[in-house]
C-alpha cells in the first residue's frame, strides 16, 4: 500500500494498482509481511522469558509481546503461552529500527478484544492480498462457507489465517477454500464451486 | 571384471565364514576415561570408537532447542582405514551423509526431551574399514551412549547383509560389499521394529524381503553380544562401588580386564 | 539387579517409574544400564556412570564459565550449566547488605571466568536448571589448592562434604565429582561474620603453602585419582586410611603415578575397610 | 543458520489429528500424491517437473572431455544439485544443511550409483594417443581418448515438501528428453555432427529409477505418501524408495527416524511399485507427446 | 589449551614449579609414566600407540610404491633416492573437548608442520632402503597420527608413537626385474602387474631411449610377509618439549601446567646426543643463557628417552602387549 501526499505518486513494489479518490494502492502478491503500527496479525511464540514472549510474524525479524500485555494478566497471574502456541495480537509498536512489538489487548481499555492465544484450529498461510481480501467484508468467500457451517476465524494481515469449525472435516474444508483463493490458478468461479459441493 | 567369488563350492565366504555367520566381535567400554562415555567395537578388521560427551551445556546457543537435548554427530575416518590412503575434508558429503544418518539414528532413540538446551556430542572415530562402516558407527555409539549413562529406550544394533543369487549372507566384508547388493539395518531389539534401513544397490523387489528380514534377526543377535559386554562391565563397576563386602571376587573381575 | 537400556523391569500396574527407567505397553522398562533400586513401589535404575544431576541441598564445586547480567554461568559438570544469581552471593560490606546497580557493573571482581567456587544447590526453576547460592561463609571462592574431577557417582552423600585430613590439607567432595584439595584452614582463622571483607572472602592470592603441604596436596591428588580409576568411592575415611600407607610404605607423590603401585594401594586399602 | 520456524502447536495437533482419520489437510488420502506434471523446454534436455507447488528444473548439457584416468572407457556424468533461497527461506547459500546432502546423495545414488545411463556408451574414443582436435567449419574432428561429459544441473524453484521425488522425476526426464550431438568413428578419428547435419541421438538408458518418499506422521506414525512442506516439518520419520519400472529396488534409505515394523517397511516398497508405474507411465506419455511437438530435422 | 584456570589455581601452579614441587608430586625433570604399543594398525605397515597421562596418539605408517620423475639430468644421486613422504596430523574434537571445533584445524596443521619437518630431516629416512628400481620406482611413506586425546605434553607423545610406528615398519622385500623387448614391455602395459599398474607409456619410451638395460620394474618377493626394519631404526630422534618459566625450566607438562607457562621449546635429540632441531613456541623470549642450559638439559635428558624408548622397543612382548615405561629421571 502506498500513499503519498504531494509530490508525484510513484510504485515501489509490483502489483495491481487500485485508486479510490484520492488513494492510491498496489496490491500485491508479496508473501513477506511488514509489520506497520494497529495492525492484527497472527503469530507463532518462539521463545519464552520471564518478562515477554519472541513471536514469529513471517516478517524479518522476530517480534516482542510482553508477558503482561493481555487482558487481567499481572505480575503474578500471567498468561502461560508455550513455545509453539499461537496468538493473535496487534502491531503496538513498529519501528523500523526496532523490533515490533506486540500486544493482546487494547491498550486502554485492557480488555481483551478478541485478541489472545488461539487455540486448536488450525492456520492456514496465504499472500497478504488473499487476507486483505478476507478481511473486505464484502468478499464472497466466507460468508459462502459460513452458508455451509459454522466456524471461526481469524485473519492475520501477516499472511496467516487461523480457522476452527465444528470437525476436522470442516477446517479442512475451510482451510482448503481459502487456498484455493490463493492460488492464482484457481478462478473465484472454481472457488465458489467447491464449497457449493463441500461434503462435511 | 572381479574374479571374487562370494561363495566357493563347499556354501564357504571369502574368508571361510558361512553365509550367516557374522565376523568376530568384540567391544570394549571406557576405552577414553576423558569423555562421559566411550566404546570401542570391531566387527573383523572393522574397528570403530566413539566418545560421547554430555549431556552439557551447548556451545553454540543459537542452535539449541527449547524442549530437548541437541545431538552432534562428528565423524573422522582414520587416513589410513581404507586401502586407499584418503584425508578426508570436512565437507566430505559421505562422511557428512554418515553422520545425519547416525544422527537420525539416535535422535528418536535418546530420551533428548530429558535435557532440554542441553547438547550431546559425540564423536566416531573410523580407525579401520573392512565393510560395514554403518553397523560398526551405530553400534559403537550405541555403546558409548549406554557408558556414558545417557538415557535410550533401547539399544540399537545394526547389522549389513547381502544376497549372492539367492543366498543371503550377514556381515559383509568390503570386498563382499562392493561386489554384492547389500543392505544395511539397525533394529531396536525389545519392539523388533527397525530405524535404519539402507540399501544402495540394485536388486528386484522380490529378493529384497529375505535379505532384510535376516539382517534385522542377525541384528537382535548381536544385541545380544553387546549386552554382554555391557553387563559384565557394569558388574565390575558395582563390585568396585560396594567397596570391601565383595573384594576377593572383585580382584578377579579385574584381572579379566 | 543389574539392567540395560529397553530391558523390561516390572509391570507398571504394581510400581511407579522412577529415574532411569519409562514406561511401554504397561510395563516398566529400564533406559539406563546400572543397578535396579526399590523403594516401596517406586522403582529406578542407577546409572554407574552419569554427569551430575543436582538435587536440592547438595554441595558443588563449580567453575565460573560466563558473566551475564546479574548472573554468573557455572560449570557443575551437569548437562547445563548452574546459575549463580547476584542475589544469592555474599556482597562485601556485611552479610545483609542489599546488592546495588554499582554491583552489577563490577560482578567481576567478586567472580569471573575460570574462577572456581564451593556453593550450595538452591531449589531450583521450572526448566531444569540448577541454581546455587553462596551465601554462607562455608562457600564462595576457593583457593590455596588444585581441583581433581572425578565422576560424580563417586561421591555419595554425607553429613558434610567439607573434610580435613590428619595431614593437614582440607577436601571439598563436591556432589558433582569435582574435588577441591587445598591447604588446611584452621576454624578460627578463617573470616568471621565481623570481619567479612570483599579482600579476603574474593581474593585471587594464595597464602604462603609450604613444600610439606603441596607434597600432601599431591599425594591426596594422586591418590583420588588411583581411587577414581578404579570407581572407588570417595570418602575422608579411605583417604586417610590410604594416605597413611602411603607414608607407611614410604612412597613419595610421584610414586602413586605407577599404575602397579597404585593397583597394591587399592587392594591394600580395601582389603582394610 | 537460520533455522526453520518450527511449525506451531495448533498445526501439529491438528494435522496429527486429521491423520488419525485418515484425512490431509489438502484434501488427498494418506497414500495418494499430489498431481505431477512435466513440461519441457524449448532446448532439449531441459525439464521443469512438479508436484503439487513444488517445482524443479533439470537440465543437461554435454561436452567433449577426457575420461577419469581409472575409467577410460567410460563417460562422465556431473550431478549439480542448487539450493537456493528461492525455493524455501529454510535454505541458504554456503554450506549445505544435512537434509540438503541426503538429498544429493540419494540423487547421486539414484541415477548414478544404480547405473541408469549407460556410461560406456558417452565413450567416444578409446584410444591412447592424443593429438590436437581441429576444426572445420561446422563438423569437429576429436582424436585421442575423449569422451562426453554430462552435466546435469538440478534447480529448486519451490518446496512444498517432496523435493527429492520431483526432482528424480525431473532429473530422469531431463536424461530421456536430452540428445547428444551424432559422432562418427572412423579409425582413431571421431566426426562430430551438428545438428543441422544429422538428427541428434538420444542417450543410452539402462533403466528408469524414480524416487517416491514417505514420511510417518501422527501418534501412531501412519504413513504418508508424498508428504507437503508441513507434513515433512512434523513427521517422525522419512523413507525413500528408488525403483525402476521393472520392480528393481535402486536405493531404500530410511536414516533414522521413528522405529518401524518390517512389514511396514515392505508394504511401502509395494506401494511405492505402483507409483513409480504410473510416474513412469505420466513420464513416457510426456515425453511421446513432446516429440510429436517437436520437429527434427533430418538431412 | 584446557579449560581456563582461576587466577588462585594457575598461581598455585606456578609458585609449585617455581619450588620444584609440581600438582602431581613429580620434580621438574619427570616424566609420567609412558606407554607403547606397536602393531595396533594390522592394515598398516607399522603402527604405535603412545599414552602419557590422559595424552593418547596413534600413528600408522602405509608405505605405497610411486613413480620417481623422470629426469635425467640433475643431481643423479639426490634423483635416485629422492625419499618421498606425506603425513598428517588430525586432532579429534574428543581430544579437546572443551575447544570448539572450528580451532582444531589450527592446531593439526601445526603439529603436521611438525612432523613433515622431523620425517625431512636430513638422512632421517633411509633413502636408499625405500628405492624399490633406481630413478623409477620408491616407496612412498604415509605418517598419519591421531591424537585421541589430550593430557598436555602432545608433541613428545606424538614423536614417541611416529617413532615406535617407524620401528615398527616393515619394507617389503621386492624383486626387480628388465623388460626383454619393447614388445613385452608394451604388452605389459595396461592391466595391472604384480599388483601395481604401470602409469605412463613414457617410463618405457624414456627407458628404450636410454637403451640401458635397467630395471624397469618390479614384484615382490614371495614369502616375505615380514620385510626388513627401517634401517638405522635406533638412531631415529626423540622429541623433547621444555617449558620454560624463567628462571626454571620443566618437562613433561599437565594441561594446567601448559596453561601458565609462556614459553616451550621443542627439541630433537638424536640417541647419540646430537641436536637436529629446535622450535620455539610461545610469547616469552629466551636469553642465550638460559638456552644453553636449556639444551644441556634437553640433550641428556633425550638421550636417556631414546635409550629407554630402544630397549622398550627391543622387547618382544610389546607387539602384542603394549607396555608401560617407568617414569625416568
Amino acid at each position: 500500500m502506498l500513499h503519498t501526499p504531494g509530490n508525484p505518486v510513484t510504485a515501489h513494489r509490483p502489483g495491481v494498482l487500485h485508486s479510490k479518490k484520492q488513494q492510491h494502492w498496489v496490491e500485491t502478491e508479496s508473501r513477506r509481511y511488514i509489520p506497520a503500527p494497529q495492525e492484527s496479525v497472527i503469530g507463532v511464540i518462539v521463545h519464552r522469558s520471564a518478562e515477554a514472549y519472541r513471536v514469529d510474524l513471517g516478517s524479518a525479524h522476530l517480534a516482542t509481546l510482553d508477558a503482561l500485555a493481555f487482558e487481567g494478566a499481572t505480575k503474578r497471574n500471567r498468561p502461560a503461552l508455550k513455545v509453539g502456541n499461537l496468538v493473535y495480537a496487534r502491531v503496538s509498536l513498529a519501528n523500523r529500527d526496532m523490533d515490533p512489538e506486540l500486544e493482546c489487548f487494547d491498550a486502554t481499555t485492557r480488555k481483551a478484544d478478541g485478541f489472545g492465544e488461539l487455540k486448536d484450529g488450525f492456520m492456514v498461510e496465504c499472500s497478504l492480498g488473499t487476507c486483505r481480501k478476507l478481511l473486505d467484508s464484502t468478499h464472497f468467500l466466507l460468508p459462502a462457507l459460513a452458508q455451509k457451517f459454522p466456524f471461526e476465524v481469524a485473519v492475520g494481515v501477516n499472511g496467516r489465517v487461523w480457522v476452527r469449525a465444528g470437525s476436522t472435516k470442516a477446517t479442512i474444508g475451510v482451510s482448503r477454500a481459502i487456498q484455493m483463493l490463493d492460488n492464482r490458478r484457481t478462478s473465484d468461479e472454481e472457488v465458489a464451486s467447491y464449497i457449493q459441493q463441500m461434503d462435511v | 571384471m572381479s574374479r571374487f567369488e562370494p561363495l566357493n563350492a563347499g556354501n564357504l565366504r571369502s574368508d571361510g565364514r558361512r553365509p550367516l555367520e557374522l565376523r568376530s566381535f568384540s567391544a570394549e567400554l571406557t576405552t577414553h576415561p576423558s569423555a562421559d562415555g566411550s566404546a570401542s567395537v570391531s566387527h573383523g578388521l572393522t574397528q570403530v570408537t566413539a566418545c560421547v560427551y554430555g549431556p552439557r551445556e551447548a556451545k553454540n546457543r543459537a542452535q539449541t532447542m527449547h524442549d530437548r537435548a541437541l545431538v552432534n554427530i562428528e565423524v573422522e575416518v582414520a587416513p589410513w582405514a581404507g586401502e586407499v590412503r584418503r584425508q578426508r575434508t570436512k565437507g566430505d558429503r559421505r562422511t557428512a551423509e554418515f553422520a545425519a544418518s547416525v544422527k537420525a539414528t539416535f535422535e528418536p532413540v535418546i530420551q533428548t526431551t530429558l535435557y532440554p538446551r542441553s547438547e550431546i556430542d559425540i564423536h566416531i572415530h573410523v580407525l579401520q574399514l573392512d565393510g560395514g562402516l554403518l553397523q560398526a558407527g551405530i553400534n559403537a555409539t550405541t555403546l558409548a551412549l549406554v557408558d556414558a549413562g545417557i538415557p535410550m529406550l533401547d539399544y540399537v544394533s545394526s547389522l549389513s547383509a547381502g544376497l549372492y543369487h539367492t543366498t543371503a549372507m550377514l556381515d559383509l566384508t568390503n570386498l563382499e560389499e562392493s561386489d554384492l547388493p547389500s543392505v544395511t539395518v539397525a533394529v531396536l531389539p525389545r519392539s523388533g521394529k527397525v530405524t535404519l534401513v539402507s540399501m544402495e544397490t540394485r536388486l528386484h523387489v522380490d529378493r529384497f524381503e529375505e535379505m532384510f528380514k535376516l539382517a534385522m534377526e542377525g541384528g537382535k543377535v548381536l544385541r545380544g553380544e553387546m549386552d554382554k559386554v555391557v553387563r559384565e562391565r557394569t558388574k565390575v563397576l558395582a563390585r568396585q562401588m560396594e567397596g570391601g563386602a565383595a573384594q576377593d571376587e572383585d580382584r578377579m573381575e579385574t584381572d579379566d580386564l | 539387579m543389574l539392567t540395560s537400556p529397553g530391558e523390561v523391569i516390572t509391570s507398571a500396574m504394581e510400581f511407579m517409574r522412577g529415574h532411569g527407567t519409562f514406561v511401554e505397553d504397561g510395563s516398566v522398562v529400564a533406559s539406563l544400564s546400572g543397578t535396579i533400586e526399590r523403594v516401596n513401589k517406586l522403582v529406578s535404575v542407577r546409572a554407574l556412570q552419569t554427569r551430575y544431576h543436582g538435587e536440592v541441598g547438595d554441595l558443588v564445586v563449580g567453575r565460573i564459565t560466563e558473566v551475564q547480567a546479574a548472573r554468573w554461568k557455572v560449570d557443575v559438570n551437569s548437562h547445563q550449566d548452574a546459575i549463580l544469581r547476584l542475589s544469592s552471593v555474599n556482597l562485601p560490606g556485611g552479610v545483609q547488605r542489599r546488592k546495588l546497580e554499582s554491583d552489577e557493573l563490577e560482578m567481576r571482581k567478586f567472580f569471573e571466568e575460570g574462577d572456581l567456587l564451593v556453593a550450595e544447590v538452591q531449589p531450583m526453576h521450572g526448566d531444569g536448571v540448577l541454581s546455587l547460592h553462596t551465601r554462607s561463609l562455608k562457600y564462595g571462592k576457593l583457593r590455596n589448592g588444585q581441583l581433581i574431577s572425578v565422576s560424580p557417582v563417586l561421591i555419595r552423600r554425607r553429613s558434610t562434604h567439607f573434610c580435613t585430613l590428619p595431614c593437614g590439607v582440607d577436601l571439598i567432595l563436591g556432589m558433582n565429582g569435582y574435588i577441591w584439595i587445598a591447604k588446611h584452614v584452621a576454624e578460627n582463622e578463617r573470616e568471621g561474620e565481623e570481619g567479612f571483607d570483599a579482600e579476603a572472602v574474593y581474593s585471587n592470592k594464595n597464602d604462603d603453602i609450604d613444600l610439606e603441604t603441596r607434597a600432601a596436596i599431591s599425594r591426596v591428588s594422586n591418590l583420588i585419582s588411583i581411587f577414581a580409576r578404579h570407581s572407588v568411592p570417595l570418602t575422608d575415611t579411605i583417604l586417610a586410611k590410604a594416605y597413611d600407607w602411603a607414608v607407611q610404605q614410604e612412597l613419595s607423590p610421584k610414586d602413586l603415578l605407577r599404575t602397579e603401585t597404585g593397583d597394591n594401594m587399592v587392594e591394600m586399602v580395601t582389603a582394610l575397610a | 543458520m537460520p533455522r526453520d520456524v518450527e511449525p506451531s502447536i495448533n498445526q501439529r495437533d491438528f494435522i496429527f489429528s486429521a491423520i488419525q482419520q485418515g484425512l490431509r489437510v489438502d484434501g488427498r488420502s494418506p497414500l495418494q500424491a499430489r498431481k505431477t506434471t512435466i513440461r519441457f523446454g524449448n532446448s532439449l534436455g531441459w525439464v521443469e517437473c512438479s508436484i503439487g507447488e513444488t517445482r524443479v528444473v533439470a537440465q543437461i548439457s554435454a561436452t567433449v572431455t577426457r575420461p577419469y584416468f581409472d575409467r577410460p572407457f567410460e563417460g562422465i556424468i556431473v550431478i549439480h544439485t542448487e539450493f537456493s533461497p528461492m525455493a524455501s527461506s529454510a535454505y541458504e547459500t554456503g554450506r549445505p544443511s544435512e537434509e540438503e546432502i541426503t538429498m544429493a546423495r540419494i540423487l547421486e545414488k539414484t541415477i548414478r550409483r544404480s547405473e541408469a545411463l549407460d556410461r560406456e556408451a558417452l565413450c567416444i574414443l578409446a584410444g591412447q594417443k592424443v593429438s590436437v582436435p581441429h576444426r572445420e567449419t561446422n563438423t569437429k574432428i576429436v582424436r585421442g581418448q575423449q569422451v562426453w561429459t554430462l552435466r546435469l544441473t538440478i534447480q529448486f524453484l519451490a518446496d512444498e515438501g517432496n523435493l527429492l521425488d520431483c526432482a528424480c522425476m525431473a532429473a530422469m526426464a531431463a536424461l530421456r528428453h536430452f540428445r547428444k550431438p551424432e559422432v562418427e568413428v572412423v579409425g582413431d578419428e571421431a566426426t562430430m555432427f551438428s545438428p543441422e547435419e544429422r538428427a541428434p541421438v538420444p542417450l543410452a538408458l539402462h533403466h528408469q529409477p524414480l524416487c517416491v518418499s514417505f514420511v510417518s506422521l501422527g501418534p501412531r506414525n501412519t504413513p504418508v505418501m508424498d508428504p507437503s512442506r508441513l507434513e515433512e516439518q512434523l513427521a517422525h520419520g522419512k523413507m525413500t524408495i528408488s525403483l525402476n519400472a521393472q520392480k528393481e529396488i535402486c536405493v531404500l534409505q530410511k536414516a533414522g527416524g521413528v522405529a518401524l515394523p518390517a512389514d511396514e517397511v515392505l508394504h511401502a516398497v509395494n506401494v511405492a511399485v505402483s507409483r513409480v508405474r504410473d510416474m513412469s507411465d505420466l513420464l513416457n506419455r510426456s515425453l511421446e507427446e513432446d516429440s510429436r511437438t517437436r520437429v527434427i530435422e533430418v538431412r | 589449551m584446557a579449560a581456563p584456570l582461576s587466577k588462585a589455581e594457575s598461581s598455585y601452579l606456578s609458585t609449585g614449579l617455581l619450588l620444584s614441587e609440581r600438582a602431581d608430586g613429580r620434580s621438574l625433570l619427570d616424566y609420567r609414566p609412558i606407554t607403547l604399543a606397536t602393531g595396533v594398525v594390522p592394515s598398516a605397515n607399522g603402527s604405535a600407540r603412545a599414552r602419557v597421562g590422559d595424552t593418547d596418539v596413534l600413528v600408522a605408517v602405509k608405505l605405497d610404491a610411486v613413480r620417481l620423475d623422470d629426469v635425467v639430468d640433475g643431481d643423479d644421486e639426490r634423483q635416485e633416492g629422492k625419499a618421498q613422504f606425506v603425513c598428517s596430523v588430525e586432532c579429534s574434537p574428543s581430544a579437546l573437548p572443551h575447544l570448539p571445533t572450528d580451532t582444531l584445524p589450527d592446531l593439526s596443521s601445526d603439529l603436521t608442520t611438525l612432523l613433515s619437518y622431523y620425517l625431512s630431516l636430513p638422512s632421517l629416512l633411509p633413502l636408499r632402503q625405500l628405492l624399490i628400481v633406481p630413478r623409477r620406482r620408491a616407496w612412498q611413506l604415509s605418517v598419519d597420527a591421531l591424537l585421541l586425546s589430550y593430557g598436555g605434553n602432545v608433541t613428545d607423545v606424538l614423536f614417541a608413537a611416529v617413532r615406535a610406528a617407524l620401528w615398527d615398519l616393515r619394507v617389503p622385500k621386492t624383486r626387480n626385474f628388465v623388460y626383454d623387448t619393447p614388445d613385452a614391455a608394451d604388452s605389459a602395459l595396461g592391466p595391472g602387474l604384480g599388483g601395481f599398474r604401470i602409469e605412463r607409456a613414457g617410463v618405457l619410451d624414456h627407458a628404450r631411449g636410454l637403451r640401458r638395460p635397467e630395471a624397469a620394474d618390479f614384484e615382490l618377493e614371495d614369502g616375505s610377509d615380514e620385510g626388513v626394519p627401517l634401517e638405522g631404526r635406533e638412531l631415529l630422534p626423540v622429541c623433547i618439549t621444555l617449558n620454560l618459566l624463567t628462571p626454571i625450566f620443566y618437562l613433561d607438562a599437565l594441561p594446567a601446567e601448559e596453561a601458565c607457562t609462556p614459553c616451550r621449546v621443542i627439541l630433537f635429540v638424536r640417541p647419540s646426543g646430537a641436536l637436529c632441531g629446535l622450535h620455539r613456541v610461545g610469547d616469552s623470549e629466551i636469553m642465550p643463557a638460559e638456552l644453553k642450559q636449556v639444551l644441556h638439559e634437553a640433550v641428556k635428558h633425550g638421550q636417556e628417552l631414546a635409550k629407554a624408548l630402544n630397549d622398550r622397543l627391543r622387547d618382544p612382548k610389546i607387539a602384542s602387549l603394549g607396555s608401560n615405561l617407568g617414569a625416568f629421571s
